[in-house]
């Protein structure tokens, strides 16, 4: 229902933009640097007129003959260190001893560069716009009086968060880092787990004003190039100002934005990351963000976590299974349970029927009214618990539930299996924290389904969603793959997980490269000989 | 997207599975050797399923409608190919009037109105979706069921007297062919619908695969269901309005398993889904083609329309609900899948219009 | 009961026209008004009470009365 | 792309139909659980006087003490009897909505009991509602009551809270005794379509336990087709359930010297062979085999040894025998095919059934039997021998 609002929204303004979109006005401002000096400064000056942070430092370069230079740069952002062993001392002392060597005809710009200049990267650059985005994003801008061409320097060094425990991702077995807010960090730590020169790391900016950088990650030979160049045509097509987390791009970027399943997933582990993209899959690291795309994303994702593959198949697969039955608690426990106490009480054991009704006796709503009251109190519970610091947090929001809860109880408005039936919801809402948004919003859709037609609305709701679920694309892949359109093979890894040494092949069509392994059948305990070479 | 094989076979599946479910006719006509009749029928309807895979053959991925004007000619053509649609319109009208039925049977204050309306819009809403996704979820839904049906079974062990099938063969021969007749045509060549995906299939003339694995998965269920009804139903078998359906709920293991037969709800709502969005999808391409018009999207709501106002007042009494199924639609169906293909099949050789000279 | 039909079948026509109007298909127009009037004649009569002819009691009674070939349970 | 808009509103437009439509909603606070039904014939002519147990469900604070409200019928604190008669027990039910507040709800009945003059005028009419209602289940027991079945309803119940539920749990427990059959609303359908096999139904009666009412069992009811003919003591019914191979456990007295022992029954297995004679009778062969294991003893003697045991197993296939003997004889004096021999004669010889199943009473009643008893030994539980010194 909702999809044709949004595209009628987004046509109509579509429209009404165009009409408008000429009176944008172009400031006209020289785009080469000139020869002189101060003419650069003032252009510079007067454009970033007002911010103290920028610094403009110049000195005097003693090559044959005195040359003024001048460093622009961001203060905060620049590692001062570097600035001044790597470039002003060069440049102020021993910049005439290079000279004599050199015989003196050479240009004074690569002389500089080629010789004298002992940090990492230097990039000339002639256009204001690239200096001006050289010493935002925390580069050093050198001009030298004579050139037209200007050196930038890399030199970034800010306060960066340590590589600690996820918050989001608890894991009971595995690494324990996570991404961190530095986009260099990211491909860093990505790096540092994938040692495979085939792992690229493709950049581009994204967001006019912001101008953040972007970064999609992938194996060449593993992910599909139809997979990587859909991913940069998306992202280049964005024309938006401001990016400031991975989640606008998210918006912008998926395949159904009207569906309530999101179909690009989300990660704040590397190891996480690093496995998707061996999978052929691909990242999307966005700078200033801890959280990393991944694209494509199929369903069942949701139910799998990183410790699956670290645990032994047996516990995995339980943990799948009971991440599975949560997921089904937390949508249908309520409509199930306001369809069987109003519709098909002959559903319900006797003993627990009579149990039920005791309970229920004096409660003035109706079960389906009374079932909004408690899913909204624990809705309310649960976001409060989010809202306020760590600590506090969790105390409220179980203090809360028991609180409320028993109140509501003995003051006879909700009966006592409604709040067992909320709770039990809510809880279970827990364990699969992706899909939380989606269960939240299919939970109160099967819920009026349930309360209108019982058993009957609810098979009906299950069944549309299975409908949208099954027509929902993620970059080209059916999002329900291994299980709708069912294949035996691939469904190694869907809900259940076959045992390491069995997985084979990487799913199909996700990547060129199928094999994965050769099989490698664990040694079965027979292998070890004694000293006169009988097996023990 | 094309439909592979295998997803088209499983869908087919759940065609038999449905009528398996409610299967109630047979046993009118051969108590406890209802059973005989559903492997008789297996056989014949290896034979049709034989034919229409041969006329998939001579005319690899072109749909009915185009047979039909291939072999008959523009006018006549026409004119069967309407035929055909009448008869997949009337399924779906059957067959939603079936499942409100059941549901009226859950919900006994509800009108048919609503249930019907419900049920149609959302095939309507997955028929939208495309053939593709029916055929995706299709395999899915119907391994659920198998799994379902064969736990109920297990349920049942200690209820279960085998001599109950004993007095085998006593029945006039008239009464085998007649239930031969009756599974024949009503659950397993109803499967002849899927001549309309031919032009949806991966290999163009699949269509003998995919009958034939719809055909065993659909008679597998439907025997194990048939036998499992005589062996605990007994002589009760005749006077149950919905034979399956008490045999579920009978299921009494230790005051814990007791109430099951929301499982049996489920898994019959799910399976008549895909069965009314198949027959639906099925009609409206017909329509779209038979008219020659391209996108047939348009066609969807008010044949959902139509289906819901000849469902309210195809039968006005359950009995003559009964009477019909038991005893006029064998030859209804059997005139539309049965007598027409072999005609065409006919014509065709005749008209040499096989592979040969191609 | 009966009222409702009307916003229903008028919200409908709204769905599929307009698409058809601009892309100018008279062919599937013609043939999706033949339909539009008939199911709303069935509707109204229906929702009058009044009997429509169902199709399948007409074939039944081919069948089962004109050329007796239905078998006798 | 206006139409876009008007699609929503047609879905918003199907919801609210159906919205509008919640029409089988009923809330739990408003029905009445009928938890037991008592038939009776009625005082004038083809009347039938329903009595039904429904649980009061009292809310966790509101819970009256002592005898409950006296509403229109008596009942204990957990319970209420609504008594009403009328021609059909569906119309009955409605009337009984004139004076009770919920709505009757029957799924979770779990007892039907009829009394012995209803069920000796035909029990097909009041088991009809219950076979029809969508909602009733199937797997509920029926019962005849000596006397009338509403008193079964008023007996005073000590573990459980209604009379219904306690006397389902009796029912339930009879496997322990075997001696009375626990035939359900679905086995009675199949026995009376079936023609020639006659049903047995518990047969209980209320008695006066110092004070206080309880529920007895006296052993089965036999029915012809729907009519009850007759009934059988506890014995008697064993003895057919015997043959129905329907026995679970149980225990028989054997007689020694100066001791007793009581024979327990482990397991039991029985098969009848029917076979045609010349004559055109027919001639029955039922085998039983079953484990017997010593329960308890009286007396001193040493039982568990070797020559003592065969002793006791040829008392116990003796005691098994006469009880099979009493049933045929009870069952061909009431000229009653309990057995089902009828069904499984037409199943091995359908055609022959076809002859003689216009006189088959006559053919059950000179129908000849062979009884073949085979018990084996089984442990004699914790000791080994009686509790006495051994003899010097």
């Amino acid at each position: 229902m909702f999809s044709f609002l949004m595209k009628k929204a987004g046509i109509f303004l579509a429209k009404k933009q165009g009409a408008e979109g000429s009176k944008e006005k172009k400031e006209d401002k020289p785009k080469r640097l000139s020869k002189k000096l101060p003419e650069n400064l003032s252009v510079i000056r007067e454009i970033m007129k007002g911010s103290s942070d920028i610094i403009i430092r110049e000195f005097y370069l003693n090559l044959d003959r005195i040359v003024e230079g001048a460093l622009i740069m961001v203060d905060g952002l620049t590692d001062d260190r570097i600035i001044n062993d790597n470039i002003i001392y060069p440049l102020m002392h021993d910049a005439r001893q290079h000279l004599k060597k050199t015989g003196g005809d050479m240009d004074i710009i690569s002389h500089i560069r080629n010789s004298l200049l002992s940090a990492s990267q230097v990039k000339e650059e002639t256009d204001i716009d690239e200096i001006l985005n050289g010493f935002l994003n925390g580069d050093v801008a050198l001009l030298v009086n004579g050139a037209a061409k200007a050196l930038i320097i890399s030199s970034k060094g800010w306060e960066k968060r340590a590589v600690n425990e996820p918050p989001s991702e608890a894991v009971v077995r595995g690494p324990r880092e996570c991404f961190i807010e530095n986009l260099r960090t990211n491909t860093a730590l990505i790096r540092r787990k994938i040692r495979n020169p085939g792992l690229t790391f493709e950049s581009l900016t994204v967001g006019k004003k912001t101008g953040t950088n972007v970064c999609i990650a992938y194996i060449k030979g593993v992910a599909r190039q139809e997979l990587i160049d859909t991913i940069k045509k998306r992202l280049t097509s964005i024309d938006t100002d401001a990016v400031l987390e991975s989640g606008y791009i998210e918006q912008y970027i998926e395949d159904f934005p009207e569906s309530i399943f999101a179909t690009v997933g989300f990660t704040e582990k590397p190891d996480v990351a690093a496995a998707k993209i061996l999978e052929g899959r691909a990242a999307i690291i966005v700078d200033g963000t801890p959280f990393v795309l991944t694209v494509p994303l199929l369903f069942v994702e949701s139910f799998q976590s990183a410790e699956d593959y670290y645990f032994r198949p047996y516990f995995a697969n339980m943990l799948r299974i009971t991440r599975v039955i949560s997921y089904a608690i937390t949508i249908l426990a309520p409509a199930l349970y306001v369809a069987i106490t109003t519709f098909h009480q002959e559903l319900l054991p006797t003993s627990l029927l009579l149990t039920t009704a005791s309970a229920r006796e004096g409660i003035p709503f109706p079960a389906f009214l009374e079932c909004l009251i408690m899913l909204m109190t624990f809705e309310i519970l649960r976001e409060a618990g989010v809202r306020l610091p760590r600590p506090v947090g969790q105390a409220l929001s179980i203090v809360g539930a028991l609180v409320v809860g028993e109140s509501a109880v003995s003051a006879g408005i909700i009966g006592a299996p409604m709040v067992i039936v909320v709770a039990i919801t809510a809880l279970s809402s827990f364990v699969t924290p992706n899909e939380a948004d989606s269960a939240a919003v299919l939970r109160l859709i099967l819920l009026i389904l349930g309360a209108v037609l019982g058993g009957f609305g609810i098979a009906i709701g299950l069944l549309g969603t299975l409908v949208h679920l099954s027509s929902l694309r993620s970059f080209g892949y059916p999002f329900l793959y291994p299980i709708a359109p069912f294949d035996v093979e691939d469904s190694k890894d869907a809900i259940l997980r076959a045992p390491l040494w069995l997985m084979i092949k990487r799913p199909k069509e996700m990547s060129t490269d199928i094999k994965r392994q050769t099989i490698n059948v664990p040694p079965t305990g027979k292998d070890i000989k004694d000293n006169k070479g009988e097996l023990i | 997207m094309k439909i592979s094989v295998k997803q088209a076979g499983y869908t087919a599946a759940a065609f038999i599975f449905t009528s398996a479910l409610l299967t109630k006719g047979v046993y009118m006509y051969l108590r406890q050797d209802s059973w005989v009749a559903v492997i008789l029928s297996f056989l014949v309807s290896l034979i049709f399923v034989y034919i229409y895979a041969t006329l998939n053959k001579w005319f690899p991925s072109k749909s009915l409608i185009e047979i039909n004007e291939a072999v008959f000619g523009k006018i006549i053509g026409k004119i069967i190919s309407a035929g055909y649609l009448f008869y997949f319109f009337t399924l779906i009208i059957l067959n939603a009037r079936d499942i409100s039925g059941f549901v009226g049977y859950i919900l006994p204050t509800t009108p048919y109105v609503v249930i019907m309306v419900a049920f149609i819009y959302t095939c309507s809403w997955a028929v939208r979706k495309g053939a593709w996704n029916i055929a995706s979820y299709g395999p899915l839904i119907v391994f659920v069921s198998l799994f379902v049906i064969m736990l109920n079974g297990l349920f049942l062990i200690n209820d279960i007297e085998l001599n109950r099938l004993a007095p085998a063969f006593t029945f006039p021969p008239i009464k085998y062919i007649a239930g031969t007749h009756l599974l024949t045509a009503l659950p397993l060549c109803e499967i002849f619908v899927f001549f309309m995906f031919v032009p949806y299939l991966q290999k163009a003339d699949g269509l003998g695969k995919v009958l034939f694995r719809g055909l065993t998965v659909g008679a597998a269920a439907l025997l194990f269901i048939v036998i499992r009804d005589i062996v605990i139903l007994g002589d009760t078998l005749l006077i149950l309005s919905q034979p399956t359906y008490s045999v579920i709920r009978l299921i009494d293991v230790g005051d814990i398993l007791t109430r099951v037969e929301i499982l049996y709800a489920g898994i019959l709502i799910s399976l008549m889904f895909i069965k009314i969005s198949v027959l639906y999808y099925a009609t409206i391409t017909a329509a779209a083609r038979l008219v020659k018009t391209s996108s047939h999207d348009y066609l969807i709501r008010i044949t959902g329309a139509l289906a819901v106002i000849f469902g309210l007042s195809v039968f006005s009494a359950e009995y003559e609900h009964m009477d019909w199924t038991n005893r006029a639609a064998p030859i209804y169906s059997s005139f539309f899948i049965m007598l027409l293909p072999l005609l065409t099949l006919g014509t065709a050789a005749i008209r040499g219009l096989n592979r040969k000279n191609k | 009961m009966a009222f409702v039909i009307f916003p229903v079948f008028a919200l409908m026509a709204l769905f599929d026209f307009p698409k058809l109007i601009n892309d100018k298909r008279s062919r599937e127009i013609k043939l999706l008004s033949a339909l539009y009037i008939i199911a709303f004649a069935l509707a109204f009569m229906q929702a009058l009470g009044m009997e429509i002819p169902s199709l399948i009691k007409w074939i039944r009674d081919v069948i089962l009365d004109v050329l007796k070939i239905g078998y006798s349970l | 792309m206006k139409h876009r808009i008007y699609r929503f509103l047609f879905a918003a437009l199907i919801l609210a139909l159906l919205l509008a439509g919640c029409y089988d909603r009923r809330e739990l606070n408003t029905l009445g659980f009928v938890m037991g039904v008592a038939i009776d014939k009625g005082e004038n002519k083809d009347e039938i006087e329903l009595s039904l147990q429904m649980a009061k469900v009292t809310g966790s604070d509101q819970s009256e003490p002592g005898s409950g409200s006296k509403e229109s019928g008596t009942g204990g604190d957990s319970y209420i009897n609504v008594s009403a008669s009328g021609e059909s027990i569906n119309q009955i039910v409605r009337d009984m909505e004139y004076k009770v507040s919920r709505r009757i709800y029957v799924p979770h009945n779990q007892v039907v009991v009829f009394g012995e003059d209803m069920a000796r005028q035909g029990i097909r009419d009041g088991m009809d509602f219950f076979a029809r209602a969508p909602e009733a289940r199937a797997t509920v027991y029926v019962l005849v009551a000596k006397g009338k079945a509403a008193d079964i309803l008023e007996a005073d119940t000590v573990f459980e809270k209604m009379p219904s539920s306690d006397l389902k749990k009796i029912i339930d427990e009879q496997d322990i005794t075997s001696t009375v059959p626990q035939t359900t609303l679905y086995d009675i359908m199949n026995d009376i379509l079936s023609r020639s096999k006659a049903p047995i139904l518990p047969y209980i009666e209320i008695i006066d336990d110092k004070g206080s009412k309880r529920i007895n069992c006296l052993g089965s009811a036999v029915f012809k087709n729907d009519k009850m003919i007759g009934h059988m003591d506890l014995q008697q019914t064993r003895g057919t359930l015997y043959v129905l191979d329907k026995v679970q456990t149980g225990t028989m007295t054997v007689k020694f010297k100066d001791a007793a022992a009581a024979a327990e029954i482990r397991q039991s297995k029985s098969k009848v062979k029917l076979s045609l004679k010349k004559d055109g009778g027919v001639k029955a062969e039922i085998q039983v085999r079953q484990t017997v294991g010593i329960g308890d003893q009286k007396g001193t003697l040493n039982i568990a040894n070797a020559e003592n045991i065969p002793v006791l197993l040829k008392e116990s296939e003796k005691t098994v025998k006469e009880e099979i003997m009493a049933a045929i004889d009870k069952a061909k004096e009431l000229g009653a095919d309990v057995f089902g021999f009828g069904k499984s004669i037409y199943r091995k010889y359908p055609r022959k059934w076809k002859e003689i199943e216009e006189n088959w009473e006559e053919v059950f009643r000179e129908m000849e039997t062979v009884v073949k008893v085979k018990s084996k030994a089984d442990g004699s539980g914790r000791i080994m021998r009686p509790i006495a010194p051994a003899v010097q």
